[in-house]
């Protein structure tokens, strides 16, 4: 309904476009340099790519929510659907729910790291897209559907782990949440890869327009041939695929899968994607603007800690932020318009 | 302008034989049958809620008939959905309309097919270069790459047609595609009509425009109540208009379109506008921005305002509604100045404002009728308490309901339920119960019947001569010479001329709505 | 400045029973006369990874840590102890990390051992028993129910588990957890819970269909559930003195981060206690509840 | 947007108009048959009463949410909210933060239950029209201002209460938590009185009809002359109100206000607004229905571990039911249509 004023305005003058759209952007930057200010360290690389190493398990997520969202949709069930994921990579990698105690490896029971990223990823797609069929099919809301998804995939997490953790995995898979290329920690290497690839198929494909068309207005896409549903389906399917692929990355990082991992996740996924300044109705929004959401909320925990504030006055201050963050993007669309 | 006498008839194209849709209670289509051949324009006709609509999203694929068969080409025709129609070569112009707000012109066009380059990516050049040219078809010259969300009703209306011709299509189904246009958009449309026609294309139109469809139509077939009316061929003698009309509405309809007879004014000023400009919305930045209008409105007279699109006249309507901010000048409401910021503020102060975009600014789609028709008047069907005077308010439906002739089942009824012009009526009998002392009608028969079009017209009349001042603002210029007291013609935010109902005829307006001069700044006194 | 600073970091600040914990260690470093880094896990094993992280950039001179879960904070811990930083863990135990300093701790394990058994003692000839879990997955909530488990299943016969539900460490859902049970199952024995907040949750629905006599265990200690045990309304809750367990863990971790003083042990256990009625002097908190 | 497939649809023959609304009440009464018929003494008054009273905490504020929902928006913040405003009640029952430990009353020192409740009635609806005005004049879409909501109250509820609970209210105000009048629990009367006063107000008022006008379409109620923005920020002072009436009660109940109180709940109250067939686009949906649906959830989480059913199970079948329930209401309203 209120589209209106989230329209992505085109055909102004160009600085101010280019300007508008990096609302959320001279925001990070602002607060990059506040944090700097107080902590200079804050500009140390090694804090840095600890930035982009914990951006990277929800951002990763947040790729595949951008998708969710620009159809005007929504997935609660992301946290659980991790925890899932990651569970059922780590029954792969060590082949089987016995032995899963040691944290070191358990040699030559498992599949190895491909097996287990193959079965987090193909789980979580599966999952999406059953959550999809649910949705197009029995007409059920997204939100109904995924929030059902939330209680579900975590209760089938509990039940196949038994409540406990699952630890242990060899160098090889550790290596996706630990490793380095160079000084540029692995994960934060997949997370660039996998925004690229989802910046280039929304923006330069067929199939990311249709996305765009169906949230746009998806009575419309229909009568214009545009098979909705199919693509309806798809983005809860990609949005799965992440989930998975962020479940791997986040076992081999903390070298262990529990059930209780991904809490809150949803919230914490979803905001960067609106911070980015993708649309809760769906049309409007991109890849870049996620990458930035993402980056403001990990800057924004890493500054707050760095500079030992204390936990409670970080929830307030990121609270409150995350709302400013948003209301400085939209004043200043306002006014570029005029 | 007459088709050449074909030597062998074509084959039959599309035929429907004997097709019957039910709603929740209501049967929108009982039995229809009609055909088209190749190169030929079927008009398909009939009042408000007949199932001309229903009709056509059947054979687009919309939804499937209740029962009866479709034979397209020869073969059984069973759509399941838009694509299938698509694929098959037919195109559908929807009546409302179906373009993406959030996505470019240029997008819109060429949706689920845009060119590719290398690599098989979008190529968003050659988009834009293409897309460019299609609208210029239709007399657009729009940036494609403007969001449609920016563009107005008209615009979107030709965009719609734009990408329905860049489609190659066998049949062209146009459901009211002329309802937002003005006259010169109607003729390019009507001429381009003409070439598809002799490029072998069908064409399936509806309109309730009697004129357009007499001009442009070889056969029309008329629907009455969900039924075959009756056919009417040009190849026995062009088609007249009492004809139609007669088997719209099923009674001999001599005095419809009648020009009511002009009124001598003798009312009072009650609103005065000086001086009027706004500033460009960041929120809508194509929109006209007014610059410098005067105009002012008896009591108990019609003023006409008639202009191409894009002359400003909703924008003005909006300002003095206090709907849009206002830059500079002054707006006097019987001889007290008025500075409404809100239409809450307007409203209150009497003015009552009919929006021309129905759907998105007028109806409250998934409520049902009584709310509809109350919204505006909540404090006067509410009791001293904040509860609402239902059966106060259920007397006033059912009084506009006969006064106005609404077709519907009950006041709880979904008002999208309703077709189009029972809509409309709905909202004209919200701003009725308010009993207005200024009422802006923006294009206030859009999509209406001719027989309710003349309810409509009587309507305004009465309202008149009840003391009521009546801006009414259209693109048809025989509604505007048929009911204006008094007309003023606009064009890029300006006036650019007034005349006394009775001196106008359509050449002497389309000569000021033309009217492009700098000093054209004319006076409406 | 060159004073010391050493990175505190505790699971969650949700529940008091860590709000004491990160006290007390707040407490003892300004006793020791070193800078305090505060890190609250906010219940996410990622969160306080990141909060070790940050830390390390920081060049903090040593870590006490109570980890939320073992496993998921041994790689950040790793890290720690790779970047020379001393790490002292306190109240669960990460094994498998080469170069740890110390671990002060009481096993979660033996404390709901220990729970069972007050209750064993309490019911010689036997118990119908109500059982609520903490937070499905969540590491002490896994502990203490194997310790219940320990103690009570091979005495299956006498002392039969008739309803077994998490209520998620809440009170509010112990409540109508509670409610639910005792409608189902009529008046149980015991009823045995995995923390002080459940135990004050079960209590009130005890009290409502007033079963003043269910003899209910906590977990935790905490100055209300002390309070309650003092008027007899539970029948004992596990104390495992996280307080002294803290301060031991600093003063460890201080000492060695000042002169490299290795500590006299590697590994500081201290043993879980029930509290009752009779020896609620021994609770480290019950001072606060004057 | 796609609110075409939710429309309330009336007019048609009236038995099926009858039956259509009643699609969330058929799926509660079918649960009930069947958790009575796995235990019969599921259907014995003490634990009909237990249900009642333990919906009456989320049903209160899904009553405040129902507005907001049914003006296209949303609150995340009430769990929040609602710890806040117990807290708040708690520290002006108590006389302060001090002795917060005591099980019982402090006696004199405290401002009793009644500035306790109008303390948390008041807090709640300054902090939802603050949220509210943050929505309407910052126009930050109510997803976000509420998410940061959710944050920032948390915060301050632990920085006021240090972290930990504050205990021992006197009997007057645990009255309200755990009274019966009659055999009736007062929450559940507290609850019905409220359901009632608000279906009043939603159906039968002026505001009610405002309130389904925005939601339906905004940009048609400003034009109508409603004043928009009054009305959204109404809602939210609504919820808030709800949120602070439910966490006396909560508070009462429990002898104890919690820092960790109402973790999730936004989720159970939007679940039990949606299965009552409130639309998440807005302008349709019923108080009756909520009061349903908070029946149904509260129903299906009793009758689980009324029959002691393993908590990993309980999640997966929770989240399928929740669908199972929405998707039989969209069937049946489809079925009716035809
Ligand atoms: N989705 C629907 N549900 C119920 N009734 C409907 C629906 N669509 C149309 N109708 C009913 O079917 C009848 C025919 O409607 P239709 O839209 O086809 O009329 P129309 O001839 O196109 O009218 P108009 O000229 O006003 O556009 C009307 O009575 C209308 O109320
Ligand atoms: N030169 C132009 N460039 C771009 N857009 C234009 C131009 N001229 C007109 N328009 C369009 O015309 C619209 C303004 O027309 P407005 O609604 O004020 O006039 P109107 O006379 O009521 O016309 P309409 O018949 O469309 O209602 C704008 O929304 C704008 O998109
Ligand atoms: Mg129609
Ligand atoms: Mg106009």
């Amino acid at each position: 309904m209120s589209v209106a004023g989230e329209q992505n305005q085109r055909g102004g003058i160009n600085v101010a476009r280019l300007l508008m759209s990096f609302g959320p952007l001279l925001f990070l930057a602002a607060l990059i340099v506040v944090f700097t200010v107080l902590k200079p360290s804050f500009m140390d690389p090694i804090n840095l790519f600890n930035i982009t190493r914990q951006i990277s398990i929800t951002g990763l997520i947040a790729l595949g929510m951008t998708f969710v969202i620009l159809t005007a949709g929504i997935d609660l069930s992301v946290g659980s659907l991790l925890a899932f994921c990651g569970m059922v990579a780590a029954v792969v990698a060590k082949g089987g729910t016995a032995n899963t105690l040691s944290l070191s490896t358990s040699g030559t029971q498992g599949y190895g790291w491909f097996a287990a990223l193959l079965a987090a990823v193909v789980v979580g797609a599966a999952a999406g897209g059953v959550q999809g069929l649910a949705i197009t099919r029995l007409k059920v809301p997204p939100f109904v559907v995924t929030l059902g998804g939330l209680t579900v995939f975590r209760g089938l997490t509990l039940t196949i782990s038994n409540g406990g953790p699952i630890s242990g995995f060899d160098a090889s898979m550790r290596w996706f949440g630990t490793g380095l290329i160079g000084p540029v920690p692995v994960p934060a290497i997949i997370f660039a890869v996998a925004a690229i690839l989802c910046h280039i198929v929304l923006r330069y494909t067929r199939y990311g327009r249709a996305v765009y068309a169906v949230g746009g207005n998806a009575e419309a896409a229909r009568l214009s041939g545009l098979r909705v549903d199919r693509i309806l389906v798809s983005v809860y399917v990609i949005v799965g695929f992440f989930a998975g692929l962020a479940a791997f990355v986040l076992s081999a990082r903390l070298n262990s899968s529990e059930a209780v991992a991904g809490i809150g996740y949803e919230l914490t996924v979803i905001s960067a994607v609106v911070i980015g300044g993708t649309s809760l109705f769906g049309g409007i929004g991109s890849v870049g603007g996620t990458v930035v959401g993402a980056a403001l909320i990990g800057v924004l925990q890493n500054g707050l800690q760095f500079n030992n504030v204390s936990s409670y006055t970080q929830s307030i201050v990121i609270g409150l932020i995350l709302i400013l963050a948003v209301a400085f993007d939209r004043w200043l669309k306002s006014r570029v318009r005029r | 302008m007459p088709t050449a006498e074909a030597a062998s008839p074509e084959p039959i194209l599309l035929a429907v034989e004997g097709v019957t849709k039910h709603f929740a209670g209501v049967t929108a289509l009982s039995d229809v049958s009609l055909d088209i051949r190749p190169g030929e324009i079927l008009g398909l006709l009939g009042e408000n809620g007949a199932g001309k609509s229903t009709l056509l999203k059947i054979l687009s694929g919309v939804m499937p008939p209740s029962s009866g068969r479709i034979i397209f080409d020869g073969a059984d025709y069973q759509p399941a959905s838009p694509q299938d129609a698509k694929r098959l070569g037919i195109v559908t112009i929807y009546q409302e309309l179906s373009l993406i707000p959030t996505l470019t012109v240029a997008e819109n066009i060429f949706i689920g097919r845009a060119p590719t380059g290398p690599l098989g990516l979008v190529s968003w050049r050659r988009m834009e270069e293409d897309s460019r040219a299609i609208i210029a078809r239709v007399g657009l010259t729009i940036d494609p790459m403007t969001p449609v969300s920016a563009l107005s009703v008209a615009e979107q209306q030709l965009v719609e047609i734009a990408r329905a011709l860049s489609l190659k299509s066998r049949l062209i189904i146009m459901d009211e595609p002329t309802s937002a246009l003005t006259e010169t958009e109607v003729q390019r449309l009507l001429s381009i009509m003409d070439r598809l026609r002799r490029d072998k294309v069908a064409i399936m139109f509806v309109t309730h425009r009697l004129e357009e469809a007499a001009a442009i139509c070889d056969r029309m077939t008329v629907l009455r109540d969900g039924r075959l009316a009756g056919h009417l061929d040009r190849d026995n003698g062009p088609i007249e208009l009492p004809a139609i009309i007669e088997k719209m509405v099923g009674r001999a309809a001599s005095e419809l379109y009648a020009r009511p007879a002009q009124r001598a004014i003798a009312g009072d000023i009650r609103l005065s506008v000086r001086g009027l400009r706004t500033v460009r919305d960041p929120e809508a930045p194509h929109a006209i921005v007014l610059d410098g209008v005067d105009i002012d409105l008896k009591a108990g007279e019609i003023l006409g305002v008639a202009g191409l699109v894009g002359s400003g006249r909703t924008e003005l309507a909006r300002a003095i509604f206090g709907a849009d901010r206002i830059a500079a000048g002054t707006i006097t409401l019987d001889g007290r100045q008025i500075a409404p910021a809100s239409p809450a503020d307007a409203i209150a102060l009497g003015i009552g404002l009919v929006p021309e975009d129905r759907k998105h600014q007028a109806i409250f789609a998934a409520l049902g009728i009584l709310p509809n028709f109350s919204v505006a008047s909540l404090g006067h069907f509410s009791n001293g308490f904040g509860f609402m005077a239902e059966r106060r308010e259920r007397d006033a439906l059912a009084g506009f309901r006969k006064m106005l002739s609404i077709r519907m089942a009950s006041a709880e009824q979904a008002i999208e339920g309703l077709s189009g012009g029972n809509q409309q009526k709905v909202i004209l009998a919200r701003w009725l119960a308010r009993d207005p002392k200024v009422l802006i009608v923006d294009e206030p028969t859009r999509g209406v019947d001719v027989g309710a079009k003349t309810e409509v017209h009587q309507i305004l009349v009465q309202l008149a001569a009840r003391g009521i001042a009546v801006m009414m603002i259209s693109s048809e210029l025989p509604e505007v010479l048929a009911v204006s007291d008094r007309i003023v013609t606009m064009r890029r935010g300006r006036i650019t001329g007034q005349m006394q109902g009775v001196e106008a005829n359509e050449e002497k307006l389309m000569e000021l709505m033309a009217l492009d001069r700098q000093d054209a700044k004319g006076q409406a006194r | 400045e060159d004073k010391l600073t050493i990175l505190g970091s505790v699971p969650n600040l949700g529940f008091p029973f860590f709000v004491h914990m990160l006290n007390e260690i707040k407490a003892e470093a300004a006793a020791q006369g070193v800078n305090l880094t505060e890190s609250d896990g906010q219940n996410s094993a990622t969160k306080q990874t990141a909060d070790i992280e940050a830390a390390l950039v920081q060049k903090v001179n040593a870590i006490v840590i109570s980890p939320l879960d073992v496993n998921a904070l041994a790689p950040a811990i790793e890290e720690a102890v790779k970047a020379g930083v001393p790490v002292v863990t306190i109240d669960r135990r990460v094994d498998g990390v080469e170069g740890i300093l110390a671990h002060v701790g009481a096993d979660n394990v033996k404390g709901g051992e220990a729970e069972a058994s007050a209750m064993v003692a309490a019911f010689p000839n036997g118990a119908k028993i109500f059982h609520l879990q903490g937070q499905p997955g969540a590491g002490p909530a896994i502990d203490r129910n194997k310790g219940v488990h320990n103690v009570l299943d091979p005495l299956k016969d006498k002392y039969q588990i008739i309803f077994e539900q998490t209520a998620n460490f809440a009170r509010a859902e112990a409540l109508s957890v509670t409610e639910a049970g005792l409608a189902a199952n009529g008046k149980p024995d015991a009823i045995v819970c995995a923390n002080d907040d459940m135990a004050l949750g079960a209590m009130e629905a005890c009290a409502a269909r007033n079963f003043t006599d269910v003899k209910i265990y906590g977990f935790d200690a905490l100055p209300e559930a002390l309070v309650a045990v003092r008027d007899g309304k539970l029948a004992g809750t596990v104390e495992q003195f996280p307080g002294e367990q803290s301060r031991t863990a600093v003063r460890i971790a201080v000492a060695y981060a000042k002169d490299k003083t290795e500590p006299k042990e590697k590994l500081v256990l201290l043993t879980p206690i029930v509290i009752g009625k009779d020896n609620l002097d021994k609770a480290e908190r019950i001072g606060e509840t004057k």
